[in-house]
């Protein structure tokens, strides 16, 4: 397969550092754009405990200089590009002296260990509703029932996730409601602390799953219409194959790639995390760390959580884009056709 | 001979390899050269085997493609340095005509449509009245009436009453030429006789001269004047169509008539042919003949050099170092 | 091990020895052991927000987290203010007191104090995070030093002497007496003396007992959402015999979310101590687990922080900086709806700008009769009066001048909620009456902003706060010249900009007359007057805090009928209330 | 409707050879809101046992929907709403798709339409071959490889094909892969749709001669669909024209091109351009009429030069016209017979 | 040759006569009607805060014929508040969406159009507005805008749903681009605006018909979560505030289902009618679906 010329791969990796390059600066640009800032807004949530705060302005005065907030905004912004380039975002301006890093990595493995499962199995799940509602031989029974478990999908899922924690939490005590491991245990490579994160994670995982899967049930659903027409799938039911065998080789196997692109557009929200799902269950990811650091106008975490974020997601484009040709074979013999 | 009316000159066009491609460059036309003369109008049909470039040829000339290399000049204005002006008068006198007559119909509008745009863009006609009058002469032309078919949404056409619409369209706009892609491949028997007939009629009464594109030689024998049969972007024989088909000098040319499946049950294949491994065909034999990995009659030379057109006939040329002698020994 | 002997009484009546027996019994070789206490040991304290930057525990930077239990129970203030009785009570001063110019104060340590590992805590300590604090422009305290204190004399290793740069009547008040929230806190010298760069010192290093203070519990262990902190049994409290060894071996600091899981939890017993809730929350745990009470048995339930809820008014933008304009928004105002509504009934009536403790009521008192009065109901008919007289007409359903519709943009900070709900009801009382008034939330950052420099119409806030037991603190929060729009105003001062020549004469006198002086009364009930009148801002209503505590595992919490000392669990003060909790005896 | 007597056909049927496969006033529709389209109204015909059967019509007469409605794969929202089709002698119509999974592929197989569209793109070609294989047979791992490699070797394929995948191919080696695909059961009906009508006349011709290879070594029956009737004559034994969703005429190839009967075939014939010499070309009025407002009488009727009344009141039936030679126009019927009378034909 | 009358269209051909689809579009007609309706019938005044008596049951478990569906803690009526919220959160989706899509139409159609570096630009902003936080920009508007209405909450989430559409419109066009009838507008001497609304655009209906349902449910729960985070104007009620505010309050630990459930029973009826809705417009488009789900 010698789709890939290496001119291809340079154009896309031009576009790739593009895309990067617009990402970071809009994150630099847009939280500078509203009035206040991260000293600021630091001050307010001393006076909101404190009731008042003496010298706050000289107090505001001298942050803003050790931060460099008092530069010009091209200074600031070519410091900045400068961070960019070392992925190092210096101190949080709201938790200083925590490196900004050290409050988004402990943040991180949490909510990437959720929501990869959480989308895993909500695209799983999702495609599979979808494939069964597009396919003409499903059961009419289950034909039938499939679209009810797409109106989950209507309910905002905090309100799920709710829901579940008085159910499942508080009326049967099934499972925990918060947290992401039980106070009990220690962090650790030791089966306590693994059944400890399964047992936390299952509520929170249970509300993005049951509300999420209906997004790629719906589209799924479109796909497999159009997979199910095609010639292949036609000479794939003549050949006598079981309906199961043409369903997944003819009909899904063919249907899912766009479903696969998506999912990999998607990977960058892993790092960003779900916040309402962490506010609900107080669970430790980034997204409720991003939330905050907005809240308190912290430049420098919304930096690190964001260029996090934008390399991801431009470098799965760019590698969708490389590896494209290569999973599907269809759009080689698209260009050739 | 007066001056080309479509002159094309030593036009390459390569796909792929480009900037965002993901495949091989292809090479469709290479070098390639074409004059279409015009006075008297005539139809000059364009033949070669799928791949050969035949579609790339069309999409050139009308524009759709800019070449890689060399020109294409008509009125001897280059194509890619008209104005305006230039470019309107070119999109009026060389029209088109498709292969697919239900592809070229927007699906969301009625036939009606077709019509409206090119009146609205080539202002024909002053006022509704007299542009109607135009439409109706058009169609009747190709012997279809205003009523029966201008309401009508495309699909509610018969396959042959959309392509003489298609025909009606071209012709409206007045064209010296009409670049007409495979435009009888998909009718039905009875109905490509039909088109065949109006495109004769349109030549002989209307002097409209046709590019007619085709992989199928016998309407060419038919209907056509001139013929030019490409292989793999050069092409292999040109002259007079009744004298390459009745006497195809070009090996690739034989065995194409050769391989024309008679319509005669008694009347079988004679001997088997097979084609060289996809391997062998796309060795490169850098600067040789294209047609050699398949040629009966390869010879040293053709490995080495794509061979020029030798005059084999009067008017009448091919590409291939078989003829070369012939045409040394008797020179013009 | 659940012992229940831990009456006072029992252990008033056994003898010194024996006491030291059932001490040592429940001591443990390393107070981490603490950290596997029993549900009954163990005191869990509600903290609704996420513990962030939880490896920095150095008490002097904005982005600690010794708000998570260590500024309670393991730094300790010098005094203690209790709002009951308006005194402050020494705690790790022996005495702190100064002349009656103001202009020098003496401080006298209590003998006996240790560190967690067991070095002294002497004058030197307190001198050395003095002078660490002023030389490091990062620190919280530095520019208040830096303004107030001329020096500091070293008389004995437990006293010093402070000398100010002008009078302050409430030096003590204000920086060491846990008037509100916070105090200042001390660095033991040979833990700092070692570090490198203060600024970027995390403190935070279990094994060394990081962070180092003196209090009866140090921090065991921080995890996501939680900090533990295990009981220090070599507390000087305990040893000198100043306090009794508190009960709980182990406190959690613990986030579990939401509102509503934070109700759950707290009726499933997942709390002892809980942070301000709702009404509806603390209904549903009322019904459905009685062991819990709020401070009031009835209403309002919820005790009032010191911060009084105003509707704060920009005096230098048309049309409110005409006294009448305000007026009319006072009269248009129904405070008893905010508290039915916003509140759910759980604050009283009194359109203070300071709280409506008892420690204030004397100067509650000076307010105008009259005026008082006609605040405590709305008066549309007052309102309209105003509005006609100023040339308001009203034109469908809004009132108009000139064609111009009369509206209010009143911005609150995004997470303060219960400003939001304040400014919700009040925007719907203006609406109602015609005047087009909207909530806009913003973020923190951009609400200081805006108030700071004037680019507001109206705000939803509490900025007059500083009094509670004497009037100055807060008069001073209106007093000076206002700045111009786009300028900050001196020292935070007057965000209002509202400017009163006579009223500033007057706030300055009080500031330097000593406290208790009784020229106050009288040029308070003056300034009262002023300010009445003016409404530079509308107070809104008292603030309130649902803070509900259970009964399951321990009493002895502060309330209405045993009102010991300010119940927040999230102020330094907390330390007293833990000392006297008792195991619950089922 | 059910006018249409076809007894003559099957009873009169002089043969000696096995019928393999007879399809008996078969039905299809499709439910569209603007009504049925009767895409194959009344068809009838068979099969003898190693023939190739041509069908031939315009565009969009049904020759697609016949083929597919013998393998009972008639695509929603079509459906068979009458008639048999018998393989071997057993009516496979109705009976239950786990059935129906018996017959497929073992007893009919497709070449389909447009062999470009008809592998999957994204699965191995041998991925392809051994599910057909698989799903009918237990084969062990290591018996798959050299099975399908002979049966590319059978079409010509060179080994490497083995793992490539489709875009890989030309289109004239697809069409070589479907070809050795439908015999890797040894079937015995195999349904050509239009094997060959993306292909240039040269491949064309070397694909032809693939399946005619194949056909004579495994003696399968065969249905080649196509319109091209040049390659018709050069391949099949019978030919079935069909217009309009009916099929008009069935006979031997050699009296259908030499003496059409039905006035369509009569137009289909003497429409074919020749290389041979240069002939006026015969123009006629055409015009599709809907398949969802088929007329009373003659399909034809439009078109027709010999239109009479009769012929629109009444539909005509199948008339035997010779051995294995049936013509629906009762016009036809009569005058073929009056020619045979005079000894006109048997050329 | 005589020609014989070709029968007309009869009446009940119309594929707009989808079952699925009527069924879908005469729900959201209810659910709009009642919103629209409701406020002639129902004091809508009673939907703001402190208007009503506070945390009243409906009148089946006990409240008062003056408030059917009860009070909440804010003092507003239930049945005020859906009547009120409904076509408010119907606006705010219709808004996003449309104004998303017609973004997505307009940029996707210039990036296949053009190709080169017009398709590089836009690709780009694309994926780089996918991944910036929207609250942050909310934000930054909250700090300029007041946002009095649901209009602006709907232009703010319409500037994040563009990109989607964007992507698709963008491959559409490119495929769209290489048909015969394009080509022949060409010919007719269409210019670039011609062939892409007047040509392209009408045949992309279905599927933006059948993708602005999609995004019309998506811009009403993207408000709610927006909302949920506080976010977006609070005097005009919608589905997502009454939510927020019932969680904020406690309502399900309360036990003040009439408060939390209402609501997310009307998003799941307007889900369920906009996927109908979507299922009716495939098999319009596409007449192949008609008889898959008999
Ligand atoms: N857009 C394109 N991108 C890449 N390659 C192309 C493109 N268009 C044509 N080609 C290649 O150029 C060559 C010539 O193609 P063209 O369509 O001109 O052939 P043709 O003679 O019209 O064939 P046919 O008879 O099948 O219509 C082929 O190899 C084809 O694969
Ligand atoms: N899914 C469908 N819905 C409605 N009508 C259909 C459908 N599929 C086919 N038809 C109609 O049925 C008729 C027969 O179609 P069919 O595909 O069998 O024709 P064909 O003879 O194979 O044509 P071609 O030579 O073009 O392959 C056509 O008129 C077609 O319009
Ligand atoms: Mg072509
Ligand atoms: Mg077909």
């Amino acid at each position: 397969m010698g789709g890939l010329t290496w001119n291809y791969i340079l154009k896309r990796f031009s576009m790739f550092l593009l895309t990067f390059w617009l990402g970071s600066s809009l994150i630099f640009i847009i939280p500078r754009l509203a009035p206040g800032d991260p000293v600021s807004a630091m001050v307010v949530r001393i006076v909101m405990r404190e009731g008042y705060m003496e010298n706050a302005q000289e107090i505001i005065e001298s942050w803003k200089e050790r931060f460099g907030l008092n530069d010009p905004m091209a200074v600031q912004y070519v410091k900045y590009l400068g961070n960019v380039v070392q992925f190092d975002f210096g101190f949080s301006l709201a938790r200083f002296p925590t490196d900004a890093w050290d409050i988004v990595l402990p943040a991180l493995p949490w909510s990437i260990g959720l929501l990869s499962v959480a989308s895993v199995i909500s695209f799983i799940i999702g495609n599979t509703i979808g494939a069964l509602m597009g396919w003409d031989k499903t059961p009419r029974w289950l034909k039938s029932i499939l679209p009810f478990s797409l109106t989950f999908t209507a309910i905002p899922y905090f309100m799920f996730g709710l829901l579940l924690i008085f159910i499942l939490a508080f009326k049967l005590h099934w499972l925990p409601a918060s947290g992401g491991y039980g106070r009990g245990v220690d962090p650790g490579w030791n089966w306590e602390f693994i059944k400890s994160i399964i047992r936390h994670g299952t509520l929170p995982l249970l509300s993005i799953i049951i509300t999420s899967s209906g997004g790629w049930a719906l589209g799924m659903r479109g796909l497999m219409i159009t997979a199910n027409s095609e010639d292949h799938f036609l000479l794939a039911q003549a050949k006598g194959l079981s309906p199961r065998r043409v369903f997944l080789r003819y009909g899904v196997r063919n249907a899912i790639m766009p479903s696969l692109t998506a999912f990999a557009l998607g990977l960058g929200g892993l790092v960003s995390g779900s916040t309402l799902v962490e506010f609900i269950f107080a669970y430790p990811g980034t997204g409720y760390t991003l939330f905050q650091a907005i809240q308190t106008q912290d430049y420098t975490v919304i930096e690190a959580v964001c260029n996090l974020m934008i390399l991801i997601t431009s470098g799965s484009v760019f590698f969708i884009d490389l590896l494209y040709p290569l999973l599907d074979p269809r759009i080689t013999f698209k260009s050739n056709k | 001979m007066a001056e080309p009316l479509l002159e094309i000159k030593n036009v390459t066009k390569i796909f792929g390899g480009g900037l965002l491609s993901t495949s091989k460059p292809v090479v469709a036309l290479d070098g390639y050269s074409l004059d279409v003369y015009d006075q008297p109008a005539r139809i000059t049909t364009i033949a070669g085997e799928s791949g050969s470039g035949k579609t790339t040829l069309v999409n050139l000339i009308l524009g759709y493609l800019p070449p890689s290399e060399g020109e294409i000049r008509y009125k001897g204005i280059n194509l890619h340095e008209m104005d305006r002006n230039q470019r309107l008068m070119y999109r009026r006198e060389v029209q088109a005509v498709f292969q697919d007559p239900y592809e070229v119909y927007n699906p969301f509008y009625r036939v009606q449509h077709i019509f409206d745009m090119v009146v609205r863009n080539f202002k024909l006609g002053t006022n509704k009245k007299e542009s109607r009058e135009r439409i109706e002469e058009a169609l009747n032309v190709v012997g279809l009436r205003g009523e029966e078919i201008l309401e009508k949404y495309p699909h509610q056409l018969s396959g042959g009453q959309r392509q003489r619409v298609m025909v009606a369209r071209a012709y409206m706009l007045k064209p010296r030429l009409i670049v007409a892609d495979e435009p009888v491949s998909a009718v039905d028997a009875s109905l490509r006789a039909m088109i065949l007939d109006i495109m004769m009629k349109l030549r002989d009464e209307h002097h409209i001269s046709f590019l007619y594109i085709t992989h199928d030689l016998s309407t060419a024998y038919q209907i056509g004047d001139e013929m030019y049969v490409l292989f793999q972007g050069v092409t292999a024989e040109k002259g007079d169509t009744a004298q390459i088909i009745e006497n195809p000098k070009h090996p690739y040319v034989q065995e194409l008539v050769n391989s024309i499946p008679a319509p005669d049950p008694e009347i079988k294949w004679e001997t088997d042919i097979h084609l060289p491994s996809e391997e062998e065909m796309r060795m490169k034999y850098a600067r040789g003949c294209r047609f050699f990995p398949r040629c009966p009659y390869g010879m040293d030379i053709c490995k080495q050099k794509q061979p020029g057109m030798f005059t084999v006939g009067p008017q009448h040329e091919a590409a291939c170092y078989l003829y070369q002698k012939q045409q040394e020994e008797q020179p013009k | 091990g659940g012992g229940t002997t831990t009456d006072e009484g029992d252990m008033a009546g056994e003898e010194t020895t024996g006491e030291e027996t059932v001490a040592e019994e429940e001591m443990a070789e390393n107070p981490l052991d603490y950290l596997n206490a029993d549900r009954e040991d163990t005191l869990i304290v509600d903290k609704p927000g996420r513990l962030q930057g939880g490896d920095n525990w150095n008490p002097k930077v904005p982005g600690n987290a010794v708000g998570w239990g260590m500024a309670q129970l393991g730094f300790e203030s010098l005094m203690i203010l209790n709002y009951e009785t308006g005194e402050m009570m020494p705690w790790l001063a022996e005495s702190f007191e100064g002349n009656s110019e103001s202009t020098e104060f003496t401080l006298k340590l209590r003998d006996g104090i240790t560190f967690y590992d067991g070095t002294p805590m002497t004058i030197d300590d307190i001198i050395y995070t003095f002078e660490l604090e002023m030389a490091t422009e990062g620190f919280g305290g530095h520019f208040t030093w830096k303004e107030w204190i001329a020096s500091i004399e070293k008389v004995d290793d437990l006293t010093a002497t402070f000398k100010l740069a002008k009078p302050n009547p409430r030096f003590v008040l204000d920086y060491f007496s846990v008037k509100i929230a916070g105090t200042t806190l001390f660095l033991p010298k040979h833990v700092w003396e070692t570090v490198e760069d203060p600024m970027t010192f995390k403190n935070f290093d279990i094994a060394k007992m990081y962070p180092m203070a003196t209090g009866p519990y140090m921090l065991g262990k921080v995890s996501e959402n939680e900090v533990f902190l295990v009981r220090n049994d070599n507390w000087w409290g305990y040893k000198t015999g100043f306090q009794k060894l508190p009960e709980p071996k182990l406190v959690i600091i613990s986030y579990v979310g939401t509102e509503e899981v934070r109700t759950a939890t707290a009726i499933d017993n997942g709390f002892d101590v809980m942070e301000d809730i709702t009404f509806g929350a603390w209904q549903a745990i009322q019904a459905q687990n009685p062991k819990w009470e709020a401070y009031y048995d009835d209403f309002p339930y919820a005790v009032p922080d010191p911060c009084a809820r105003l509707i704060g008014l920009n005096n230098a933008v048309e049309p409110w900086n005409d006294k009448e304009m305000r007026q009319m928004l006072n009269h248009v105002m129904d405070r008893q709806q905010i508290i039915d509504i916003a509140y759910e009934g759980t604050t009283t009536l009194a359109p203070t700008f300071w709280p409506s403790y008892a420690s204030m009521q004397p100067y509650t008192d000076l307010i105008p009769k009259d005026k008082w009065e006609a605040m405590l109901t709305p008066d549309l008919d007052k309102a309209t009066e105003i509005l006609e007289s100023k040339g308001y007409v009203k034109t469908g359903d809004y009132w108009t001048k000139d064609g111009v519709e009369l509206s209010l943009e009143i911005q609150c900070a995004e997470s303060f909620s219960e400003l939001e709900r304040i400014a919700d009801v009040f925007a719907e009382q203006l609406q109602r009456f015609g005047i087009n008034a909207v909530k806009v939330k913003l973020v923190d950052g951009t609400f200081y902003d805006n108030s700071n420099f004037g680019n507001y119409e109206a705000n939803s806030q509490w900025f007059t706060c500083g009094s509670v037991n004497e009037p100055w603190a807060t008069l001073r929060t209106m007093s000076g010249e206002g700045a111009p729009i786009g300028e900050t105003p001196q020292g935070q001062q007057n965000v209002y900009r509202w400017y009163n020549e006579r009223y500033t004469e007057i706030v300055n006198e009080i500031g330097v007359l000593p406290l208790g002086d009784p020229k106050i009364m009288e040029l308070t009930a003056e300034a009262l007057e002023i300010l009445y009148d003016e409404l530079p801002a509308l107070p809104a209503a008292q603030a309130k805090k649902l803070i509900p505590n259970n009964f399951t595992y321990w009493t002895n919490f502060p309330s209405a009928k045993n009102p010991y000392i300010s119940p927040w669990c999230w102020w330094t003060s907390f330390v007293v209330v833990v000392v006297n909790l008792e195991k619950a005896t089922n | 409707m059910s006018t249409i007597n076809t007894e003559n056909l099957i009873l009169d049927a002089p043969t000696d050879a096995k019928k393999v496969l007879e399809v008996e006033n078969l039905r299809v529709q499709y439910d569209t809101p603007r009504g049925a389209v009767r895409a194959a109204d009344d068809v009838s015909f068979y099969l003898k046992e190693k023939e190739i059967l041509g069908l031939v019509g315009e565009s969009g007469c049904g020759k697609t929907t016949t083929a597919m409605a013998i393998l009972q794969m008639v695509q929603s929202p079509g459906r068979i709403v009458g008639g048999q089709i018998r393989i071997n002698g057993r009516n496979i119509v109705g009976i239950p798709e786990s059935e129906l999974r018996k017959y497929r592929w073992t007893e009919l197989s497709l070449i389909p339409q447009g062999a470009m569209n008809s592998l999957n793109p994204v699965i191995k070609i041998k991925e392809q071959m051994a599910d057909a294989i698989r799903a009918h047979e237990n084969i062990k791992k290591k018996d798959l490889k050299p099975r399908i490699l002979k049966l590319f070797n059978d079409v010509g394929l060179p080994e490497r094909v083995y793992n490539m995948y489709p875009h890989e191919l030309s289109g004239g080696m697809k069409q070589r892969v479907c070809i050795a695909m439908s015999i890797v059961l040894n079937p015995s009906v195999i349904i050509a749709d239009e094997p060959t009508s993306a292909l240039d006349v040269v491949v064309q011709r070397v694909v032809a001669q693939t399946i005619l290879e194949v056909k004579e070594r495994l003696g399968v029956s065969m249905i080649m669909i196509g319109h091209d009737m040049g390659l018709q004559a050069q391949m099949v034994d019978r030919v079935a024209v069909m217009y309009a969703g009916r099929l008009v005429e069935i006979g031997p190839v050699m009296k259908m091109f030499k003496n059409p009967t039905h006035p369509y075939t009569q137009l289909l014939i003497e429409a074919i351009p020749s290389i041979k010499e240069k002939k006026p070309l015969k123009v006629t009025e055409g015009l599709t009429h809907d398949l969802r407002n088929t007329p009373e009488g003659c399909i034809y009727q439009f078109r027709c030069e010999h239109v009479e009344d009769s012929c629109c009141n009444e539909p005509p039936r199948m008339y035997q016209v010779g051995i294995d030679h049936f013509v629906s126009c009762r016009h036809a019927a009569e005058r073929a017979r009056s020619m045979e009378l005079l000894g006109g034909y048997h050329g | 040759m005589e020609q014989k009358k070709v029968r007309r269209w009869n009446t009940w051909d119309n594929p707009w006569l989808n079952t699925k689809f009527l069924i879908g579009i005469s729900i959201v007609i209810l659910v709009v009607l009642f919103g629209l309706l409701g406020r002639i019938f129902w004091n809508v005044e009673l939907a703001y805060v402190g208007s009503s008596p506070l945390n009243l049951p409906p009148v089946w478990q006990g409240g008062v014929p003056e408030h059917p569906l009860g009070t909440e803690s804010n003092g507003r009526d239930m049945l005020a508040q859906l009547i009120v919220a409904i076509p408010s959160s119907f606006k705010v989706g219709l808004i996003a969406a449309s104004v998303g899509m017609t973004a997505g139409l307009v940029l996707g159609s210039l990036a296949g159009y053009f190709g080169g570096w017009v398709d590089a630009v836009i690709r780009t902003l694309a994926d780089a507005v996918v991944t910036i936080p929207t609250l942050a920009v909310l934000i930054v508007i909250a700090a300029f805008f007041t946002m009095r209405d649901t209009t602006s909450m709907a232009l703010i989430l319409a500037m994040f749903a563009w990109p989607g559409p964007t992507r698709i419109v963008r491959s559409q066009v490119l495929s769209l681009r290489e048909r015969g009838y394009i080509r022949m507008a060409v010919l007719s001497g269409e210019r670039p605006f011609g062939l892409m609304f007047r040509e392209m655009l009408p045949n992309m209906l279905p599927w933006i018909a059948a993708s602005i349902t999609g995004n019309i449910s998506g811009a009403i729960l993207g408000a709610t979560s927006l909302e949920a985070l506080g976010l977006g104007p609070t005097r005009v009620p919608s589905l997502g505030t009454i939510i927020n505010q019932a969680q904020t309050s406690s309502a399900l630990i309360r036990g003040m289902v009439w408060w939390w459930f209402p609501p997310i029973l009307v998003l799941m009826i307007i889900f369920t009618s906009f996927f109908l809705i979507t299922t009716g417009l495939d098999e319009i488009a596409n007449p192949r679906l008609r008889g898959l789900n008999k």
